[in-house]
């Protein structure tokens, strides 16, 4: 069912102890920090979180895996100029890693969203990342077995959403976001503006409604530019 | 097979990093769909040409990247894979991260030109990771690069600061794709990699003997494999 | 365990096609995403209502389907799987087909309403194809429809024209789905079958002993598995 | 490289005997057909056709298999009231016939476009259609394994496309579209309207130029209902 919330402190309220928590965006692009900062006051702890990074300077996701609130990262690309709480933690053993090449991260979330048990990819064949994992020879090409990342929540931003839960996206803000929706249990999604069903051209809607549950909007999310500023 | 100084183009320097991304550049088809890497890279669309019509690819979820972004044009919702503001040109189109990486996952994209530590005699990448005891390790989107363009240029100096060819026999650094470098620019000379081993299509400011030595792997000229004149996939 | 008939809910008399439209209907839970098979199961769509604020999936491409077009509001573009020019309402959203069987497949729809040759005890779904010799097959989206939702109901007459019961104990047709359906509604009754088989949840003019007459596999009353209040799913 | 062409005839005549052919469309939305009567017209045979049906009628891919040029189909829905070239050349065993379920279908058309090399799928699982495949337990529940299709050429139709080769589709007719472009060597579609670079939203765009080679103007294509009528 889909629900709309007044404020991002209801819209995280449901998440449980020891989930696996999908957190859309790319850089600052499509971030939904206030999401993750309501995350952070809810109190939430034992959580696997999916992001294509693993926090960056003191906000966000940094501070939820400096709080300890974060057992398992997946992520691509933890390593950042400004990745400090992450680095601590993973150093002092105290957070785990999965590493997973982008390419792999988007395809195992889709699989998740699709149905898909598995599959076999060329990416990583013969590197470290790969070891231990089931290899076969398809396509003309060595490939090797994926398999999806569900999740039970994922938390993403958009810019729009109607009364139906359809979401569209701004330019390379959409990320993560669409397959995130589709992968997560629950998907609460903050937008910066809640338009009248019907105002968005279905053939421009980017994510269906069906895979929304929770809808906040953030006044002023719209851009990542105006966060930076 | 033997090496003749006659079989190659030559220069009289070596190539600095602008000189360098202006040969790549030079070498990409018209209308051909490109992914820039992070870095040296990158510099590579100072020098493509509206003739050329390239459209340039971005793995966060973009075709059609224009140049990097300034002033007002600055919009936090439009970056690059490095995460620096970029415009968007007339014919772009957006779309999220699984799409984007079925792009060069499903082999659409033309050339991928990246950076690299090490590129071994027969093709396998290294540049993801240093492998050090305690190194955090990222990858991004490094192996999907690696592994889905149809052509993957490495940019990078012939060698390290302590004087080692990153021309390799086979690779020390973790590979991030085996047998996926198809061709490298460097300041010295540029090389055909692939099943059949190194080629020296050109070089600059070096004798191919001097380029021997310092490269442990066996090279061929490019005449001699009838490669004279590829200079563009 | 054994059958009583005040257990559970009865009617004077058999249900016709569209009194059982009208109870699929009733069963549907508000706000729920639905996608009603070819056939008989079309007809669940004239008895939903608007309080009900259900989405109809077409798996050609669309959620938010509206009524059958007619006159002026027909077109070519705008079709439903049976290929029936539909309307579109508003909050409706069009993708492509793999997009639009991943909405299926992923277990995002709530309920798939499908007819059926035969359901077997443990909820085995025969729908696509008779088997029969030279019969040439066709499947379309049966097995994507019986695999994917999270709940299947069957709509179909009880018993064959020869008399035979649908609800068999194993499928004698060639299946579609394996243990896909959760509740099958007749003319004679409603059934929720399962792994531990099936329980009657209502009859229609017949009592559960002339039922379970009809019927080859042993029938629970739904108020011995404490399922007599579950109208909606 | 992206071509516009004049003609339907310049826009097949590359199409070689014992290609692998996708054609866009379901029931008549998104049907190609002013291609698809090119491609009858330009004589190539022995081909595999890629379709959710078998060919309709006395028209279009009907004929194609009355002629004697499809050697295989490979569909999810052959038989129907009006597909009796269809069943001709089958029950005669001149046609060979796989039959793929619907979802199977677009998710293996799909993961060609995608560069995977296989994938699990609990679709068909225990059905005569999934006799001889590999089977595995994945993510509780017995799932089938599934192969990409690839083919040489998709014919496909859209509604409009701009100067580099962007596409977007109307309604219902964008069914296979999208998916066919991405997953041949050489894609060519059928548009109503082709309109300057820059026309057309980038963030509405469905099928990035990327995936079309050939693009060709057919006047009053836009619609199936003008088709028909």
């Amino acid at each position: 069912m889909l629900n709309f919330v007044d404020s991002v402190q209801a819209a995280v309220a449901g998440i449980k102890d020891g989930s696996t928590v999908m957190i859309g965006g790319f850089g600052n692009a499509g971030q939904p920090f206030e999401l993750i900062d309501a995350l952070l006051d809810c109190g939430a702890t034992d959580l696997t979180v999916v992001n294509n990074n693993a926090g960056q300077g003191d906000q966000g996701l940094a501070l939820l895996i400096k709080e300890g609130r974060v057992k398992k990262m997946i992520c691509s690309f933890p390593r950042q100029s400004d990745s400090w709480h992450f680095d601590a933690k993973y150093k002092a053993g105290e957070i785990e890693l999965e590493l997973v090449p982008q390419g792999n991260l988007a395809e195992r979330i889709r699989a998740a969203g699709a149905g898909i048990g598995g599959f076999f990819t060329p990416t990583g064949y013969g590197t470290t990342l790969a070891e231990g994992k089931e290899t076969r020879f398809l396509d003309g090409k060595w490939q090797v077995f994926e398999t999806p990342i569900h999740a039970d929540v994922a938390l993403i931003k958009a810019l729009k959403a109607d009364g139906k839960g359809n979401l569209v996206y701004r330019k390379t803000a959409r990320n993560f976001g669409p397959i995130m929706a589709a992968a997560a249990k629950q998907t609460i999604v903050q937008v910066a503006d809640i338009v009248p069903t019907g105002a968005l051209d279905p053939e421009n809607v980017v994510t269906p409604g069906i895979y929304v549950n929770t809808v906040v909007k953030v006044a002023g999310s719209g851009s990542a530019a105006e966060k930076a500023a | 097979m033997s090496l003749t100084e006659t079989s190659i183009k030559t220069s009289d320097a070596p190539l600095g990093r602008d000189d360098l991304a202006r040969l790549v550049a030079k070498d990409i088809a018209p209308g051909s769909f490109v992914n820039l890497g992070i870095g040296q890279p990158t510099l590579v669309s100072n020098y493509l040409t509206e003739e050329q019509n390239i459209t340039l690819h971005t793995e966060n979820g973009m075709l059609g990247m224009g140049p990097e972004a300034t002033g007002d044009d600055i919009d936090g919702d439009l970056i690059n894979a490095g995460k620096i503001p970029v415009t968007e040109l007339p014919g772009a189109s957006y779309f999220h991260h699984a799409d984007s990486f079925a792009i060069m996952r499903g082999g659409h994209l033309d050339i991928c030109v990246l950076g690299a530590f090490q590129v071994s005699a027969t093709g396998d990448l290294a540049n993801w990771h240093t492998g050090a005891p305690g190194a955090i390790p990222a990858v991004g989107g490094a192996m999907d690069l690696a592994t889905g363009a149809k052509d993957v240029f490495v940019m990078m100096t012939l060698l390290t600061r302590e004087g080692a060819s990153k021309i390799v026999d086979a690779c020390t650094y973790p590979v991030t794709g085996v047998g996926c470098v198809t061709r490298v620019y460097t300041d010295k000379a540029v090389f055909l990699t692939g099943p059949d081993g190194v080629t020296v299509r050109e070089t600059f400011g070096i004798t191919l003997e001097e380029l021997q030595e310092l490269v442990p792997v066996p090279l061929k000229a490019a005449a001699a494999v009838g490669l004279q004149d590829q200079a563009a996939p």
